[in-house]
């Protein structure tokens, strides 16, 4: 047991050896906490969502690292801005990751790592048209929608 | 007027078993480690994550939803009366290349690692498999552990996969290989949770590069790190000693600082999305972060939502707390909380009335 | 859009503890018709007790006031003093009131015979007796009959009558321009995003319930549900993460669209568009 | 073009002014709204959708141009004196009167916005200068900052719409002696205090004594029944107390001479002026609570007798007279059916019981002869322990606030490290002054209070309101504090006004219950 946990302790850390970690590191980009913050996010996108072709790339206006990758084979390539929920966010920000031209998802990272994603796109993108009568989403809806089986 | 004490949810259908509200226990041994790397802090040892999360639910599996329960693949299947994990081809060899960085970065050269790989990725037959399973889990009756899991190898871990060829000339072949590496999942606490288990449990220490820190080293690195530190740790040891587990990640996901839960996430649904203001002796607030009652009313409709009730948590700081007293943990006893409970009234009429927007 | 139409009119705009109203129903149908919705905020004559649906006053959105302003297209309305006109009108009024008493009382009357008539000629019988009978049952009405003057029907006016717009009042709300809203970036902000996205043909209520600045259909909201909600900020302004994935989620909830609106640099309107991830 | 708009405008001067005939026709009018239909989502250019819309504004604008028209005989007349800012009856008020308007010298007033109110249903016509009013002049002569903003206007006539009574707020009539007493110091133990809010509201008589039993049983059944899974909310500040010693005994009738009077159990009584019943029988001495026993009800059921015998005189304050009490309808309500534990239940409560170590049973305890000798032990214990402590944690100037070797239970844990003060919105209250911004516009009762209204003896207001603008500010905590206090027990509703809309919320009071597992 002790001898367990004293090996872990010498054990490096595996996330400094992954070699998506150091490509990271190498892009040089200060902020450490968005770096750690990226590396999370690429954990989830291949070993988690199993999305394709994932690599780093970092923005110059940003000074960030951001993704990008496939959700599936042959699908396109979309960018995802990862960021911690502490950092603060711009318009003007979100517009510099928009303008790479790929669809962007901005993945907020809380400092227990819980990450939420937030599809983002230029433009007026109209929503899809309700299927009932409308009504404010959630406890209702469900009651309804039990009531209804 | 007093806002009322409304019973929390129970969750339909648990899981999981109860341990203990905390990880304190003068029977075992609670001490246990965490690493701050990246500004952000880590558990490493399986058998801390174990105790750290199941005992109080602090922190969570970075590769994970809550518990760590990352496993190579979510496929498992039956081969020849054994159940293995199942991962394509193409995946195996990402898996191999990994495992190689990582022997190149504990200093084997080429060679080595190459020839290390090869080695790892040659077809197992099912009798070594079998043996090797046994012999392990005769090792595990014998140790102290109670359940059979992952076991931590730093590097070549044992364990087996299901290799199904995907593509080119053998598509749909499998084969029964080594694992290339596993893995511990690690558990990451945020500031407030590793604060706490340091200073209020005393059971947890914070290494910063090999070096475990002071309780006022870590108080200033984490002011340091977060300007509003104080308060959100205010917060959190106030929820903490009144019996209730707070979580981060869940407020991100309802665009608030809390969510606060009876016995856990797994047992209950939680109870209150929690707001932190910080206000001063004449309990005025600071413009730092501006309510509008836009955002206000985008957060009370949200909450209601989900069944839960908004919470705005005061943090306030008497008149004459100076610099210097803020400099040490100690200052916590000077602050004082109140809690508000935020509501949509709705008159009865109208709320029979639907928004036809 | 509705550039062919008649030449647009002037409304009048009226101030009540500063805040821009419209009384007039031509005055409403003629905002209305430049795509712009306001908000009712009085009681509705025919059923004043409940608030499902109001009447007027309409009361105007801070944009919808600068914009009809800066059309030339509105002019204060308030009142002006009253003086020798006062005493005229209390005579034409007390007139007009004494008029109506007398139209009335004879509309009633009609009113009481063609319904005696029709009491009676619907119960058949044969003319000769009948019509004798109808005759001396008509008479009596007109002896008996009295209309006293509780029941005289009298109009509690919504708009104020005799509104009419003064040239110098135009002129002096003229000279008022430069707006003070200028002074407030936010303002400004918000005005510049409503102006565009009127152009664009939307129509756009108030939104602060939902967290955002605007409601914004594809059509009159009488007829369409709203695509979007639309949160006006400007470019630089920083923001926490956990703000806007709660507007997001508001907005999914409610089965639209979140708009992040800013003014950009070379003059025109940036959008973007938030939308659930599916992610979960 | 301005002529041009002057003759139009001429020329329509009279549209909305009804002709007699049509005054007259007025009263065949239907008091229904149509039903609007169901809304289209996406423009599609179709005749058939421009034809419902052409439909659907006829419909609105013929609702919204409807004027409103009344027979002479059911208008109250009324006119307005701007001196005052009232408006005075001239004739004698109707129905309304129950809930609106004041009389003073004599004649019969409404404030302005009652009066606004009343014009817009149809029930008041008021005159000035001898004109009638229409509802603009209405608007712009009532509403101003001086008397009642229009914001307040629509919030005041949203809630009459809905039935309330509402009147206007006067800050200089709450200062009751309910609102002093709200200034006592409160109890330095504020899990009583919850817990007794929820018991019972006031106890004023003597019969309170079956109250005081019912306590005193209910506390022992509630222990017992602590560390089950399957528990109500209720349970809460029940536990509390089964952790926190003190408060578990000053729960019945008598105050313990400590807090000097003001027994924190019947605080109420206290201030009404009952003090002199109050005083407890043995002020002098202490009670030896060994030897007093709390009937255990819920024990087993051959050993308890059907009735219970009357508490010892000395127990009792004042001249109570206690008689004897039945014990079987509260038995009833007892749940005393056997607990039934699954394996995994009865494992883990022989593991606790294991745990339980009791410190007599050491041997190293039993040796001390004294306390002297037992505090050394323990200090010798304590620097055992302390060798082997992480060195940068515990030789630091600051260090935790708990030893993790140190063996507590939960709930002492809780309280150990509870080094955060809460607070309530009274506290402190009274010395905030109030503030222009955030006041108190109208007391609001409910509908159906309305036919057992009088204006004379109001009552409690259902809630308090306070009108702000959605471009406002949101209350900070001294706002709140501060109209908490000045709406004494009343709750502040906040109605924020977004132009045509209005939305209501709250900001209540609240303490977290503490919650112990095990």
């Amino acid at each position: 047991m002790s001898e367990a946990s004293h090996r872990a302790e010498e054990a490096p850390n595996w996330i400094l050896v992954h070699p998506a970690y150091q490509q990271m590191k190498s892009l040089e980009v200060e902020d450490s906490a968005q770096v750690h913050a990226a590396f999370l996010v690429y954990m989830d996108l291949t070993e988690v969502r199993q999305w394709k072709e994932v690599s780093c790339v970092k923005s110059p206006e940003l000074q960030v690292v951001l993704l990008e990758g496939r959700e599936k084979e042959g699908a396109p390539i979309q960018t995802v801005f990862p960021l911690p929920t502490h950092r603060l966010l711009s318009h003007q920000s979100i517009r510099h990751v928009l303008d790479r031209g790929f669809p962007m998802l901005l993945c907020a990272v809380a400092s227990d790592s819980t990450l939420v994603y937030q599809r983002m796109t230029d433009g007026l993108v109209t929503p899809d048209p309700p299927t009932g009568p409308f009504q404010d989403l959630g406890r209702r809806q469900h009651r309804k929608r039990r009531k209804q089986q | 007027m007093q806002a009322e004490f409304r019973a929390p949810r129970r969750r339909p259908r648990v899981h999981e078993e109860y341990e203990a509200p905390l990880p304190v226990s003068p029977e075992e041994r609670s001490e246990y480690r965490a690493e701050l790397l990246n500004q952000q802090l880590l558990v490493c040892d399986p058998e801390h994550i174990k105790k750290i999360h199941n005992q109080g639910f602090f922190g969570k599996g970075i590769l994970s939803r809550a518990r760590p329960d990352y496993s190579i693949s979510d496929q498992w299947q039956q081969h020849q009366g054994l159940l293995l994990p199942v991962v394509s081809k193409s995946r195996y060899d990402e898996l191999l290349r990994w495992a190689g960085a990582s022997l190149s970065a504990q200093g084997l050269d080429e060679a080595a690692v190459s020839q290390t790989l090869l080695s790892v990725s040659q077809p197992v037959e099912m009798e070594d498999v079998r043996r090797e399973q046994h012999f392990r889990l005769v090792q595990q009756d014998s140790g102290s552990e109670s359940d059979p899991g992952p076991d931590p190898g730093p590097d070549l871990g044992p364990g087996f996969v299901l290799v199904v060829f995907d593509r080119g000339v053998c598509e749909g072949l499998r084969e029964v290989r080594r694992t290339p590496l596993s893995l511990t999942e690690y558990l990451q606490l945020s500031l407030e949770e590793a604060f706490f288990l340091v200073y209020s449990l005393g059971c947890l220490s914070v290494y910063l590069h090999q070096e475990p820190l002071s309780i006022i080293q870590l108080w200033r690195k984490f002011r340091s790190l977060r300007p509003d530190f104080i308060s959100s740790f205010a917060a959190y040891q106030h929820f903490r000693s009144k019996g209730w587990v707070p979580k981060e990640g869940g407020g991100a996901k309802y665009g608030v600082d809390l969510m606060l839960y009876r016995k856990g996430p797994p047992f209950y649904h939680a109870s209150f999305s929690v707001v932190i203001e910080r206000v001063d002796g004449a309990f005025m607030g600071s413009a730092l972060r501006p309510f509008s009652w836009r955002s206000l009313a985008a957060l009370s409709r949200i909450t209601a939502n989900v069944s839960k009730e908004l919470m705005l948590c005061y943090i306030i700081y008497p008149a004459g707390l100076s610099e210097a007293e803020l400099d040490s943990p100690v200052c916590l006893s000077r602050l004082s909380v109140q809690e508000v409970i935020v509501s949509r009234w709705v008159s009865s009429k109208e709320r029979a009335e639907q928004e036809d927007i | 859009m509705e550039q062919d139409r008649p030449p647009p009119q002037v409304v009048g705009v009226t101030l009540c503890d500063s805040a821009p109203l419209l009384w007039r129903v031509q005055d409403l149908k003629e905002v209305r018709a430049r795509g712009l919705v306001g908000g009712l905020v009085g009681s509705l004559p025919r059923t004043p007790r409940q608030n499902g649906r109001l009447g007027r006053p309409l009361l105007l959105l801070p944009e919808e006031e600068r914009l009809l302003t800066e059309l030339h297209a509105k002019a204060n309305a308030n009142q002006g003093a009253g003086g020798v006109q006062l005493r005229l009108q209390v005579q034409q009024h007390q007139e007009e009131q004494k008029r109506s008493f007398e139209e009335q009382k004879i509309i009633a009357l009609q009113d009481r015979k063609s319904a005696l008539l029709r009491a009676m000629t619907s119960s058949h019988t044969d003319s000769a007796a009948s019509d004798e009978s109808l005759r001396g049952r008509l008479e009596a009405l007109d002896r008996s009959f009295t209309f006293p003057r509780s029941a005289l029907a009298v109009q509690l006016s919504t708009s104020r009558a005799g509104l009419h717009h003064c040239s110098e009042d135009r002129a002096f709300l003229r000279a008022q321009q430069p707006i003070t809203v200028q002074d407030d970036p936010r303002a400004a902000a918000r005005y510049q995003v409503f102006g565009d996205l009127r152009g664009r043909g939307f129509y756009l209520t108030s939104a602060g319930k939902f967290g955002g600045d605007f409601l914004v259909y594809p059509g009159d909201p009488l007829r369409f549900h709203a695509h979007f909600i639309a949160v006006v900020l400007s470019l630089d302004l920083s923001l926490s993460p956990l703000d806007v994935l709660a507007v997001a989620r508001l907005g999914s909830n409610v089965k639209k669209t979140v708009l992040l609106c800013s003014p950009g640099r070379g003059g025109g309107v940036l959008y973007t568009s938030l939308q659930w991830s599916g992610m979960v | 073009m301005a002529d041009q708009n002057k003759t139009g405008t001429d020329a329509k001067f009279y549209n909305e002014i009804l002709s007699p005939s049509e005054l007259f026709a007025a009263r065949s009018r239907s008091h229904k709204i149509p039903v609007r239909g169901q809304k289209d989502f996406f423009p599609d250019d179709s005749d058939e959708q421009r034809q419902r819309l052409e439909q659907s504004l006829t419909e609105h604008w013929s609702l919204i141009s409807e004027e409103r028209v009344e027979k002479l005989g059911n208008l109250v007349k009324a006119t307005w004196v701007p001196s005052e800012k009232v408006v005075e009856l001239q004739s004698p008020a109707g129905k309304f009167w129950q809930t609106m308007g004041f009389s003073a010298g004599g004649k019969q007033f409404l404030f302005p916005e009652e009066a606004l109110y009343l014009m817009e249903c149809g029930n008041v016509q008021v005159f000035y200068q001898e004109l009638p009013l229409s509802i603009q002049d209405g608007y712009e002569k009532f509403l101003s900052s001086s008397t009642v903003r229009l914001q307040e206007y629509q919030v005041f006539g949203h809630l009459k719409r809905l039935g309330y009574v509402v009147l206007r707020f006067d800050p200089s009539s709450e200062t009751s002696s309910y609102a002093k007493q709200l200034n006592l110091p409160q109890s330095h133990d504020r899990s009583g205090k919850q817990l007794k809010r929820k018991r019972s509201a006031s106890p004023t008589t003597p019969s309170s004594h079956t109250e005081a039993q019912e306590e005193s049983t209910a506390d022992r059944m509630e222990e017992d029944t602590c560390s089950r899974e399957s528990q109500e909310d209720k349970k809460y500040p029940e536990s509390h107390r089964a952790i926190s010693p003190k408060t578990s005994s000053t729960q019945t009738a008598t105050a313990s001479p400590e807090d000097g009077g003001g027994g924190t159990t019947w605080w109420m009584e206290d201030v009404v002026g009952e003090r002199s019943d109050q005083q407890p029988a043995s002020a002098a001495s202490r009670w030896d609570f060994s030897s007093i026993f709390f009937p255990d009800l819920g024990a087993s059921r051959e050993l308890l007798s059907s009735c219970l015998a009357s508490p010892h005189p000395s127990l009792l304050p004042g001249a109570l007279a206690v008689g004897v009490c039945d014990v079987d309808p509260w038995r009833s309500r007892i749940n005393l059916r056997d607990v039934k534990m699954s394996l995994k239940e009865q494992m883990r409560e022989e593991e606790k019981r294991k745990r339980r170590s009791d410190i007599n049973k050491n041997r190293e305890v039993r040796n001390c002869r004294n306390w002297a000798e037992y505090r050394e032990l323990m200090e010798r214990r304590e620097e055992r322990r302390s060798k082997g402590r992480p060195a940068h944690l515990w030789d630091g100037e600051v260090t935790p606030l708990h030893d993790p070797r140190q063996p507590i239970p939960t709930g002492e844990l809780l309280d150990k490290i509870s080094v955060i003060k809460s607070t309530n919105l009274l506290e402190g209250a009274s010395r905030l002054q109030a503030s222009d911004e955030w006041r108190i516009s109208f007391n609001v009762y409910q509908p159906d209070t309305v036919a057992d209204f009088k204006k004379s003896n109001q009552g409690k207001p259902y809630a308090r309101m306070c009108v702000c603008s959605f471009d406002g500010p949101v209350p900070d905590l001294r706002a709140i504090k501060q109209l908490a206090f000045r709406s004494g027990d009343v709750p502040v509703v906040f109605a924020v006004v977004d132009y045509g809309d209005i939305s209501f919320y709250t900001f209540k009071d609240f303490q977290l219950p503490t919650d112990v597992f095990l």
